[in-house]
């Protein structure tokens, strides 16, 4: 029991902390227009590579300093927010909501329906997730809806696979013959009795997705398949600053930074809910 | 009055963390060649005592006070590693459930020559020998075959036979038993049972026998220490204790405990009042002891 | 002799062996029960024993038609059950009820012992609202000794005890016909066991549903049973009301079954025959 | 264990003609004429009509399906439209240097998770165990990309100790034969070739490697501790068996089974990620040549690219799957 206490302590700054920086996301991505220090479009070649406030030959006004073409790279990196959040919910609830449905069936009938959704995950992970999310947004013709559908379309195995084990898991448990005996139909038993005890991993994938979703966004707008120019996002932001590596580090840096912050909360925000909101852990 | 081999003496144990004691000043001794039964429901702390004999607590629990000694030697001194090859070379345990016990991925020859070869330094090929007719001395037909077997491949019965056997293997001046027939079917256990005696009688071993069912200690022990709450409440003679049982939760066990030939007696749950009675007996023992700690 | 609740003639069960499940075609089966036949009287409590494997519990599952048996008829209050589907059986559920054996995996861990216990009044319309789906919940808590508070609780927050009594509560609540008790108490130790015991007696006074009470003790089946019927590998080897069973079992191997159990008092010669 | 095998080929091979069919389908049905883009703009009807039958276009689909699939099962992936090569060998000449890097980035995953799920179990409850715990939930979120992107900052930039781009300096000339210039490079033991090939390779080969090694660390763990709860592990410590002997000869081999399952899915993310790790530390390897015959829409190339990855990953599955039988005796009699 006692080491069950020390997690649970951890697992309360887990919580909020991440869910601090996720609402710090969500109000960038919502009020951008309004909150953008420059129009992170405005071009200014005299203003070109200027460096953070803290370092010198600075300018003030443009606290995380100018890419090469002089754009402030605080407002841009503000405004990418915007598509992220778009993908991170889009492609995680899409990914989501396709997968468990199949992970569910699967794992609950079993039999032929198990063969055959099983036999699909196992063709589908057979493609490299980003080489095929590449193909589909090259040949849907990149934008953000795009985009969205590329990696649900790739992404939703991953909940399959976890949502079957887990219903497969709890459909042996005594509570669920239980209901049978009861004379429950066996949807009304799965949606019931089995849903409540597999939502909580549903939920932590979920947001691990988001987190996903995002990073594969950043990588095909770094090979300039997302969304159109002239929409930042922090996979172009950091495209560029790898060609300009060596001369202004840090129109790479930050979005980096960006990225994995928020990439980090996603991944610790499901675990914190699941332990602060599930009876069994509480 | 032979010396004894096995001499827990006054040992507490308790939770890090909470400080709430599971073992209240156990005392019991197990002399050479004399079965000693440990008798007391789940909880009352009959694992605990066989893992400190071992030295195997968990970690979250710590021996507050008290000795364990094996063959004279007094174990707490020891270091944790000299303690654990100590024993390892004098005394054996048999562990309840047959199917948790041996390794899904060993053969049955390794899981039992594994303490002579690497504890004992008995040469790999005398020691598969000594497996063999270890399997035969446990009546299990056909040993060189079933040496070559991994454990999913035997019955339960089978694979309690290979740990009784694994467990006499090192010649043990001391073997401690934790239920090791609860696991299974009535008509195995007997047998399980007669060939436990059996091989402790013939090889002269101290055996300390844990188990919940008082038949089993009239039937195989000679000796018996009743545990309630991590307190030793009786220790007297097999035969002293159901002539005339002592203590309200030894008379308290009996009534409870199912009966064919006496139906109408058995199975009477215990009263509230003796509950509440053996509550304030616990209570009593700790708020005397902590007395004592604030002098000592 | 009261008629009886269950008559059963040449009940066959088998199972597919998943350990040799090939890839298509179909699975081999494993034969469970040989051809049973036997009663079980209204208002008793028939004991059904028999060592691991002896298909005791396969029984009982295709009693309450958890199972579907090859052949056979399941005669349950002068209706032939054996061959029924989900649908057909449905209204009958609430007249064939079971509590499990192990009480950590028979109650829903994210349910409150309330809706545990309430749920099931509502299916079958014991109760016609939530409230009073309630209010039974509690009657059941405090017939079974656990006090009113326990329905807002998680299972993970009671002892094996308590749960246990969880899930009578869950079978009693409904007023049922026939309950199936599935090794309930093999799981508890001594004084819990004679707790529940008592319990399920003081139940079946009250409320005279019949039983059938599975378990490998033969002493607690003593005790608490009016008729025995003991099994082996699938065939019922003896049938008879208790105290006979006891006294002059015919079978050499209910003999054996009896002899093996170690009675609590001080004797040499037991261990010598094993 | 044969019927386990046959059953295991089965099913390879279904997978094997679904992602066929697939790729074949997706490429076809998606828009954007790939003949035209070949042309030069000013091209007409008649020089597209010409080139489209030249490629066999024309035909029905499920015709063309069946006519390609029987020249790829002879090797013949037709000839790549932007690079006007065979497209065989032009996989052929990239796929060593992916292997390469992704063999590499296996062992270092394995021998960095497998480390440090050992000492996190022997030091459980420790400061130490919560100490790789937190450095697990850090590096599980950070993706392949993002740990390249480190490595180019702060040893390519900050302390250039690495090489940032491509797989080996163009100075040295290569006595090589085959396309494995890192294996060649042990074999004529060549250390000079072998430590150039390294700074370039390592950081590419630890980006893929980090998140796979933070998945295997965390699952081993998990299964270790779990093992170590078990009976026969308690049993091995009353025979007199050292605690960390306990850890390495009893517990270790049963925990290493579920863990290995489980890699296994990581495993195919980490051939999936050489794409965009080859494309940030432009690496000539299969990956980074995906992504241009994507952009350019050779759909030929991306044809046997594909298909090539999915033959990598049916066989990396079928690799885990004996494995996982040989170590589990359960199955082994199966």
């Amino acid at each position: 029991m006692a080491e069950a206490r020390v997690i649970r302590v951890k697992a309360g700054p887990r919580l909020w902390l991440s869910g601090l920086w996720l609402t710090f996301f969500a109000l960038a991505a919502i009020f951008a227009p309004l909150i953008v220090p420059h129009d992170p479009l405005a071009q200014d070649l005299m203003l070109g590579k200027l460096p953070p406030a803290w370092v010198t030959g600075h300018e003030p006004g443009y606290l995380l300093g100018t890419d090469s073409l002089g754009r402030d790279v605080l407002s841009r990196l503000i405004s990418a927010a915007r598509p992220a959040l778009f993908v991170a919910i889009g492609a995680g609830l899409a990914a989501c909501l396709l997968g468990s449905v199949l992970g569910l069936l699967a794992g609950f009938f079993g039999g032929w329906t198990d063969r055959i959704i099983s036999r699909i995950v196992d063709i589908w992970m057979a493609f490299p997730p980003v080489l095929l999310s590449i193909l589909l947004v090259a040949f849907l013709n990149p934008s953000l809806q795009s985009v969205i559908i590329a990696i649900a379309i790739i992404d939703w195995t991953r909940f399959c696979r976890v949502v079957r084990a887990e219903t497969m898991q709890q459909r042996r448990m005594d509570y669920v013959e239980s209901a049978r005996a009861m004379g429950l139909t066996s949807i009304a038993t799965l949606a019931r009795e089995v849903l409540p005890n597999v939502l909580p991993a549903i939920i932590v994938l979920l947001s691990l997705e988001m987190g996903i979703a995002v990073i594969v966004e950043a990588i095909l707008s770094y090979v300039n398949l997302s969304v159109s120019t002239d929409q930042a996002t922090w996979g172009s932001m950091i495209a560029e600053g790898r060609g300009i590596i060596y001369q202004a580090w840090w129109v790479l840096v930050f979005p980096m930074i960006a990225l994995f912050l928020t990439v980090l909360a996603f991944s610790q925000f499901g675990e914190g809910l699941k332990e602060r909101f599930d009876p069994v852990l509480r | 009055m032979t010396e004894a081999y096995l001499d827990i003496s006054d040992l507490s144990v308790a939770l890090q963390h909470s400080g709430d004691r599971l073992l209240r000043g156990v005392s019991l001794a197990v002399k050479p060649g004399e079965v000693h039964a440990l008798v007391g429901e789940s909880g009352a702390g009959k694992s605990m005592i066989a893992r400190a004999v071992f030295g195997i607590l968990p970690k979250a629990v710590t021996i507050l006070e008290g000795q364990v000694t094996i063959e004279g030697a007094d174990l707490n001194g020891m270091s944790q590693a000299a303690r654990r090859l100590f024993i390892g070379k004098r005394a054996a345990f048999i562990p309840q459930d047959p199917l948790t016990a041996l390794n899904p991925s060993k053969r049955i020859a390794d899981q039992i020559s594994d303490r002579l070869i690497h504890i004992l330094g008995m040469p790999k090929a005398k020691a598969h020998a000594r497996a063999a007719t270890l399997l035969e001395e446990v009546k299990i037909a056909d040993p060189e075959r079933v040496m070559r077997l991994y454990p999913h491949e035997l019955s339960g019965g089978m694979r309690q036979r290979v740990l009784i056997a694994a467990a006499f293997a090192g010649e043990p001046r001391l073997i401690v038993a934790d239920e090791p027939t609860t696991a299974l079917d009535v008509t195995v256990q007997r047998q399980i049972l007669a060939l436990i005696a059996g091989m402790q009688a013939r090889h002269g071993t101290a055996l300390l026998f844990i188990t919940h069912n008082l038949g089993v200690v009239a039937k195989l022990c000679q000796t018996a220490s009743v545990l309630y709450a991590g307190k030793v409440v009786e220790q007297t003679g097999v035969r002293q204790l159901f002539a005339d049982p002592q203590h309200a939760y030894t008379r308290a066990l009996m009534a409870a405990t199912p009966r064919y030939d006496r139906p109408e007696e058995s199975l009477k749950p215990a009263s509230p009042e003796l509950m509440g009675e053996l509550a304030r007996e616990v209570a009593e023992t700790d708020t005397l002891w902590a007395k004592e700690r604030a002098h000592g | 002799m009261a008629d009886a609740l269950f008559k059963i003639e040449d009940l066959h069960l088998s199972l597919p062996d998943l350990a040799r499940k090939p890839l298509f075609g179909a699975t081999p089966r494993i034969t469970i029960l040989k051809g049973l036949s036997f009663t079980v009287p209204e208002g008793a409590i028939t004991g059904i024993v028999g060592e691991s494997g002896s298909g005791k519990t396969s029984l009982g599952r295709t009693l309450i038609r958890l199972l579907n048996p090859d052949a056979g008829r399941i005669d349950f209050a002068g209706r032939d059950i054996a061959g029924l589907d989900e649908e057909a059986l449905r209204p009958l559920r609430r007249d064939l009820q079971i509590i499990f054996q192990d009480p950590f995996s028979s109650l829903n861990p994210r349910k409150t012992v309330g809706a545990i216990i309430g749920a099931p009044l509502l299916l079958h319309k014991v109760a016609a609202s939530s409230g009073e789906a309630r209010d039974l919940a509690l009657d059941a808590l405090t017939h079974v000794g656990l006090p009113a508070s326990f329905a807002a609780r998680y299972p993970h927050e009671l002892s094996g005890g308590q749960r246990q009594r969880v899930g009578i509560a869950r079978a009693v609540a409904l007023k049922p016909r026939f309950i199936l008790a599935d090794e309930i108490v093999s799981g508890l130790d001594v004084s819990s066991q004679a707790q529940i015991l008592t319990l399920l007696m003081e139940l079946r006074a009250r409320m005279n549903f019949t039983m059938a009470f599975i378990s490998h003790d033969l002493s607690v089946v003593r005790r608490l049973c009016d008729r025995v019927i003991v099994m082996r590998k699938g065939e019922i080897v003896e049938d008879a009301d208790t105290a006979t069973l006891f006294e002059k079992p015919q079978h050499a191997y209910t003999r054996l079954l009896r002899d093996s159990i170690p009675l609590p008092e001080v004797s040499d010669g037991w261990l010598a025959e094993a | 264990m044969s019927r386990n095998l046959l059953i295991r080929l089965g099913s390879t091979m279904v997978t094997l003609f679904g992602v066929a069919l697939i790729v074949f389908i997706l490429v076809r049905v998606v828009p954007g004429n790939p003949i035209a883009m070949m042309l030069p703009p000013g091209a007409s009807d008649a020089d597209i009509a010409l080139l489209t039958a030249h490629y066999g276009l024309d035909k029905p689909i499920m015709t063309q399906f069946w006519i390609w699939l029987g020249r790829a099962l002879q090797g013949d992936f037709g000839t790549s439209i932007s690079l006007r090569q065979d497209v065989m060998s032009l996989i052929f000449g990239r796929l060593p240097a992916t292997l390469e890097l992704a063999t590499l980035a296996l062992l270092i995953a394995m021998a960095l998770g497998g480390a440090l799920a050992i000492t996190a179990a022997r030091f459980r409850g420790t400061a130490v165990e919560t100490g790789i715990d937190l450095a697990n939930g850090a590096s599980l979120a950070m993706p392949d990309f993002l740990w390249g992107l480190t490595f180019i900052l702060l040893f390519g930039v900050l302390i250039p100790v690495f090489a940032i781009s491509g797989r080996v300096s163009p100075t040295l000339d290569l006595p090589f034969v085959t396309g494995f210039y890192l294996i060649e490079s042990i074999l004529r033991l060549r250390v000079d070739i072998f430590l150039d090939l390294m700074r370039h390779m390592l950081m590419p080969a630890l980006a893929l490697a980090l998140p796979l090694a933070a998945v295997i660390a965390q699952l081993l763990k998990t299964s270790l501790k779990e093992a170590m709860q078990q009976d026969y592990v308690m049993l091995a410590r009353t025979k007199g068996f050292s605690e960390t002997r306990v850890l390495i000869s009893e517990a270790l081999r049963n925990a290493v089974i579920p863990t290995l399952t489980l890699a296994g899915v990581q495993f195919t993310f980490l051939i999936g990620g050489t794409v965009i790790v080859e494309r940030l530390f432009s690496y000539e390897g299969l990956g980074n040549m995906a992504i241009d015959a994507v952009i350019n829409r050779d759909l030929p190339l991306i044809q046997g690219i594909v298909l090539v990855f999915a033959l990598i990953f049916v066989i990396i599955n079928l690799i885990v799957d004996l494995s996982y039988a040989l170590l589990n005796p359960r199955l082994r009699h199966g």
